[in-house]
């Protein structure tokens, strides 16, 4: 093993280091405890660091600097907030259904933090490797829809049920198209497998499926869908401050706000890193020269690209009224998802150049139809010319 | 019950449970202590009614027992964003009431510090009117950023940010500070630059499009009849300004425009308002380049005991807001007999329900924030 | 095209990233504590009491004329005259309080005083602990000296004195005039009595 | 049979029974969707992953919620927690109904005998792929159940179209 193979592997090489003091009869039970330890530690700490980009980050975007008081350069302003929300008042309404108020954030953290099981981080670093790790990722994803309601419903405050409920009925109107641009990646690499699609996307940037026509589109939905999924601007209805106040969270607060907050991160973090293997390349690093960096600091590098993203468009955009929202998901991804699968399907048939042009006539005359019916009667971009009194 | 019309209880089987939520008073985007307690059918509105008073501060009544000159700083804090147009109204019905001059150094003077208020009060409503739509704060801070700098333009020139406090009877309390009008030409020669920015970042935006054309579409006729004014009114189609129908102070001598919407709907509002910025850039030009040397207070009036002779009087000038007005009447004592003022926010307000119904939650939002009101003035 | 406002916007907030690291006009924030703001000379907190010369109490210019009390919007000053020993009335006040949580910085005591006794201060910098007595404040707490007020607000200190000096000279002159006139008065003309 | 296998037995009889049997809906609903998460976890148990996943996706994701936004959407929520009467007649229709289903499964089960644990088929998810796609009689019940799918979809957008006035201010 080379140095750079050494590096490269060194967590797995760790992980079996630490799993050698053990005996032989519980060795596999250590391994699966130290990886799953090693994704909490990693990615809540991810969660730690993105907090305080996403605050630095729209302090920039507004124009002011952002936390800068605690440690230097604000950084252990994450610190502080943990310490702040775990000595908080933990106030629970009267009425509320007590139960389903404390386990909503509960069953909300674990499948989460069960997503990553199957995100391959890097060459050979995965927690489990199993056949079907796309579909276990959407599947425990599903769950979260519980809890949301679970949190709405527990909380007893109108605010909560309107925000769980449309919470819910974003997640499941999105969930569709997300799975459908998912879908793409399958039948191409006919795998369901993560490791397998990664390991498909080997040799440079341009063997990465978001270079296909069917990719970019893919990638785009999903994109998308991870914003509305993760209940992000400008698709944080569920929590639409200025009409909810704070939807399903209204009614929490201290540490199992923080816990709703965690797990809102972790799911963003957790449907970047789907996309990135799905259309990324993975841990791949974009060209072959570049190998010698280590494969998981290209997922996080990808990754950290992506929160990047989350949080600018956060700062950016006005969030969409409900019915839009699922116009959007409904009349827009959810048709071109669909004709996407079909040019995926012409793709791997075709296995050739001449997939590429039908491919962008058909994917720009559904984007530009759908998007004409998706704005209805209203002029071009909305311009609309003023006139002036006499 | 009218005769051959049957009224008939209709009931669905699909129909739910209509659903009540009273929103405020202490709510994020109802701009203050407002309320509206507002039945839901799923999220389409079929009722909003606006519950206000919560900030009641018995304002006339007050201006009632205190001493003309004591009114102008509780006029500041009608609509706190705004104090010098506030001022202003007061100032113009006074004026009516004991008939003095107002210099013209003075009426330039006014003229710069309203217009600069009409852009604080405008960078503020639009930013707000975002933030309402769900957009993180950032066009509010950059609109705040903006706002900062007039306000530092009214501390150098009257002593506060925002309760000026600034103008007399018969004209205004200060000269202007050395350098001042230096400083005004420069934070104008700035502007344009930001209301460029500020649309490019929100007038194409298709989220914005979506969530501001079509909504809370308020109808000239309604507009006209329940006496709604200001940008709200020229949203509607109507051309009404009253710094071009009054012709108050000295704007006859200023070239500038009124722009008016066609549609009537948040988006028009929020773009009359943009384009109202430009204009009154437009007039701060032509005002600072002309501004002329003399006095700025009429030496025939005073401040302190004024007892104007018995009469009534009914001042009115454009307000950020719409028409503003005060009317007094004296019986020649040292404090008006009635005083009364016509707050356009609370007039605005009146057509909420008519704009919101059928809409959903988010878009009553959206309609409260266009209609641009501060509890200061309509609850006074 | 669907997208082009959004991208727009989205280019934007990246400008403004940018500039917030390059611009002074996109970063204004002011770290306060550490820094503060330079206010301007015309900027006014709270009103204080004026005194000319060293010692504050006999140099008040207050002659305790309640006329600030009377026009105060809110009411929130408190004059009471200070007597002698014969319970005949001094022009100083023995009580002057400013309830200074009711007092809107509106500076009309400071406009309608005619001996420019009462100014408007500068301070921001007041939050204390004690929320009644803390806030009320008297003559003693409120007394500063003509040099602070100088120092603070120096044109409008400056034509203030002006005016004092021109006034006090018109009513030396008006004495001395008037003392002339008394003296030419009692005086016997010289050439009376020849 | 092993521990985990009983543990997860029982979760889904407990979760199982509290769903019918606990007063509030809302509560009948979660434990519906957790019964239906434990035999999720008991198909992964046995080793059946594509079966295990399509249940907690489906029924976790999807059964559970419709049950449950049923519920909501039927009665107020505030006064979900009302009792639901439960009278005799009740009981024993229900009975005979779980008498009866019983009965055909125990029946069923006696005729195909106990199958045998070492030959249940090592099927992998492109075996599925291919059963259901490449096989005559297969690809026809999948078309047909497409067709319905697509049938019912149409039906329930005609069902929630909105009322004429409402159709002009949608639109993104």
């Amino acid at each position: 093993m080379t140095l750079v193979e050494r590096i490269d592997q060194a967590p797995l090489l760790l992980q079996r280091w630490a799993v050698s003091f053990f005996p032989a009869l519980l060795q596999p039970w250590v391994a699966m405890l130290i990886s799953a330890a090693a994704i909490i530690g990693v990615f809540a700490s991810l969660f730690a660091l993105s907090t305080l980009a996403e605050r630095k980050g729209l302090g920039r975007i507004q124009n002011r600097p952002g936390p800068n008081r605690v440690g230097p350069f604000g950084m252990l302003q994450p610190l502080a907030d943990g310490i702040k929300m775990l000595i908080k008042e933990d106030i629970v309404p009267l009425r509320a259904d007590k139960v389903l108020h404390f386990l909503a954030p509960i069953a909300l953290i674990v499948p989460s933090l069960l997503v990553y099981s199957v995100l391959p981080i890097g060459r050979n670093l995965i927690a489990m490797q199993c056949q079907l790790g796309v579909l276990l990722f959407f599947a425990i994803g599903a769950s979260t829809e519980l809890s949301i309601f679970m949190a709405g419903w527990g909380s007893h405050n109108k605010y909560s049920l309107l925000g769980s409920i449309r919470a819910i009925a974003q997640m499941i109107s999105y969930e569709l198209p997300m799975v459908l641009a998912a879908v793409t990646v399958i039948l191409a690499t006919s795998s369901l497998d993560t490791v397998n699609i990664v390991e498909a996307q080997a040799g440079g940037f341009w063997a990465w499926h978001a270079f296909t026509p069917w990719g970019a589109i893919a990638l785009l939905t999903f994109f998308i869908c991870a914003l509305a999924e993760s209940n992000r601007a400008p698709f944080d209805l569920p929590e639409a401050e200025s009409e909810l106040i704070a939807g399903h969270l209204t009614e929490y607060s201290g540490f199992k706000y923080a816990l709703f907050f965690m797990a809102e991160y972790l799911g963003m973090m957790a449907i970047s890193g789907m996309a990135i293997t799905l259309f990324l390349g993975g841990w791949q690093a974009p060209l072959p020269i570049l190998n010698f960096i280590p494969s998981w600091m290209w997922f996080f590098g990808k990754l950290a690209c992506f929160v990047v993203l989350f949080i600018w468009i956060r700062g950016t955009l006005p969030r969409l009224r409900a019915d839009q929202l699922m116009n959007l998901a409904w009349k827009f991804l959810l048709p071109i998802a669909l004709l996407n699968i079909g040019l995926a399907g012409l793709w791997v048939k075709s296995s050739g150049w001449i997939a590429w042009p039908i491919s962008v006539i058909l994917l720009g005359l559904a984007i530009v139809g759908l998007g004409r019916l998706l704005r209805g009667s209203r002029p071009r971009g909305g311009k609309r010319i003023y006139r002036y009194a006499d | 019950m009218i005769p051959g019309v049957s009224i008939e209880e209709k009931t669905d089987p699909l129909q739910g449970q209509i659903l009540e939520v009273s929103m405020g008073p202490h709510h994020p985007s109802t701009h203050g202590v407002f309320r509206m307690d507002v039945k839901l059918d799923g999220e389409r509105i079929v009722s909003l009614k606006p519950v206000f008073g919560y900030l009641h501060r018995n304002h006339e009544k007050i201006a009632e027992d205190v001493s003309y000159l004591g009114s102008i700083p509780y006029t500041d804090r009608l609509d706190y964003l705004c104090s010098l147009t506030n001022n202003w109204a007061y100032c113009l019905a006074v004026e009516k009431l004991s008939g003095f001059e107002i210099p013209e150094r003075a009426e330039y003077i006014r003229v710069i510090v309203g217009e600069l208020t009409r852009l604080v009060n405008h960078t503020c409503l639009m930013g707000f009117f975002v933030q309402d739509l769900g957009a993180m704060g950032t066009p509010l801070m950059y609109a705040f950023r903006e706002r900062e700098k007039i306000l530092d333009l009214f501390e150098g020139l009257t002593g506060a940010r925002m309760m000026c406090n600034y103008m007399r009877f018969g004209g205004v309390r200060c000269d202007l500070p050395v350098g001042w009008i230096d400083e005004v030409k420069k934070v104008i020669a700035a502007f344009p630059r930001f209301l460029d920015e500020f649309e490019s970042l929100l007038t194409q935006n298709e989220i914005l499009i979506a969530r501001a054309q079509g909504v809370g579409v308020l109808s000239k006729e309604l507009a006209i009849n329940a006496g709604i004014t200001g940008p709200c009114l020229r949203a509607s189609g109507v051309g009404h300004d009253l710094r071009k129908v009054d012709a108050y102070s000295i704007y006859s001598r200023f070239d500038f425009k009124v722009p008016i919407g066609a549609h009537g709907d948040c988006y028009d509002r929020f773009m009359i308002r943009l384009l109202e910025m430009r204009e009154s850039l437009k007039i701060l030009d032509q005002a600072i380049a002309a501004l002329p040397s003399g006095q700025i207070i009429d030496p025939k009036a005073k401040s302190r005991g004024l007892r104007p002779k018995a009469g009534e009087a009914y001042g009115r000038i454009e307000a950020p807001k719409g028409e503003l007005g005060f009317y007094l009447i004296s019986e020649g004592g040292p404090s008006p007999y009635r005083y009364r003022v016509r707050p356009p926010s609370l007039i605005n307000l009146t057509v909420l329900e008519d704009m919101c119904l059928g809409g959903t939650v988010a878009d009553a939002i959206a309609t409260l924030g266009s209609i641009d009101i501060v509890l200061g003035e309509v609850d006074r | 095209m669907l997208g082009t406002g959004i991208l727009r916007g989205l280019k934007e907030t990246a400008r403004n990233v940018i500039g917030s690291f390059r611009e002074k006009d996109r970063l204004p924030t002011v770290m306060y504590p550490e820094e503060t703001v330079k206010t301007k000379e015309n900027f006014r907190t709270f009103p204080f009491l004026v005194y000319d010369g060293d010692h504050a109490m006999p140099g008040l210019r207050c002659v305790s004329c309640r006329i600030c009390e009377k026009e105060c919007p809110p009411q929130c000053i408190f004059i009471i005259q200070e007597r002698d020993e014969n319970n005949k009335a001094v022009k100083h006040p023995r009580v002057f309080d400013i309830d200074f949580s009711v007092c809107m910085q509106c500076g009309i005591c400071a406009e309608v005083c005619p001996f420019d006794a009462i100014k408007m201060d500068n301070i921001y910098e007041l939050a204390g602990e004690d929320r009644f007595t803390g806030l009320l404040v008297d003559k003693h707490r409120l007394a500063k000296s003509n040099h602070y007020y100088h120092q603070i607000k120096p044109t409008e200190a400056n034509e203030v004195d002006g005016r004092l000096a021109e006034d006090k000279r018109k009513a030396e002159e008006a004495a001395k005039a008037k003392a002339a006139a008394a003296a030419a008065k009692a005086a016997p003309p010289p050439t009376a009595a020849t | 049979m092993s521990i985990p296998f009983l543990i997860i037995a029982a979760v889904i009889l407990a979760s199982a029974w509290a769903a019918v049997s606990l007063r509030n809906l809302v509560h009948c609903g979660l434990c519906a969707a957790l019964s239906f998460l434990a035999t999720g976890t008991l198909y992964l148990y046995l080793n059946a992953e594509f079966l295990g996943l399509v249940q907690l996706m489906v029924y976790v994701g999807a059964v559970a919620v419709l049950i449950l936004f049923t519920v909501l959407l039927t009665r107020p929520a505030t006064e979900a927690a009302d009792a639901v009467p439960t009278k005799r007649p009740a009981f024993w229709k229900g009975a005979l109904i779980a008498i009866t289903v019983g009965g055909a499964v125990a029946s069923c089960l006696a005729v195909y005998a106990a199958p045998k644990a070492s030959t249940a088929p090592e099927l992998s998810i492109q075996e599925i792929g291919r059963l259901l796609t490449a096989s005559q009689q297969n690809v026809l019940a999948l078309i047909i159940v497409a067709l319905l799918m697509t049938t019912a979809l149409i039906g329930a957008l005609l069902l929630a179209a909105p009322a004429e006035e409402d159709t002009k201010g949608g639109g993104a």
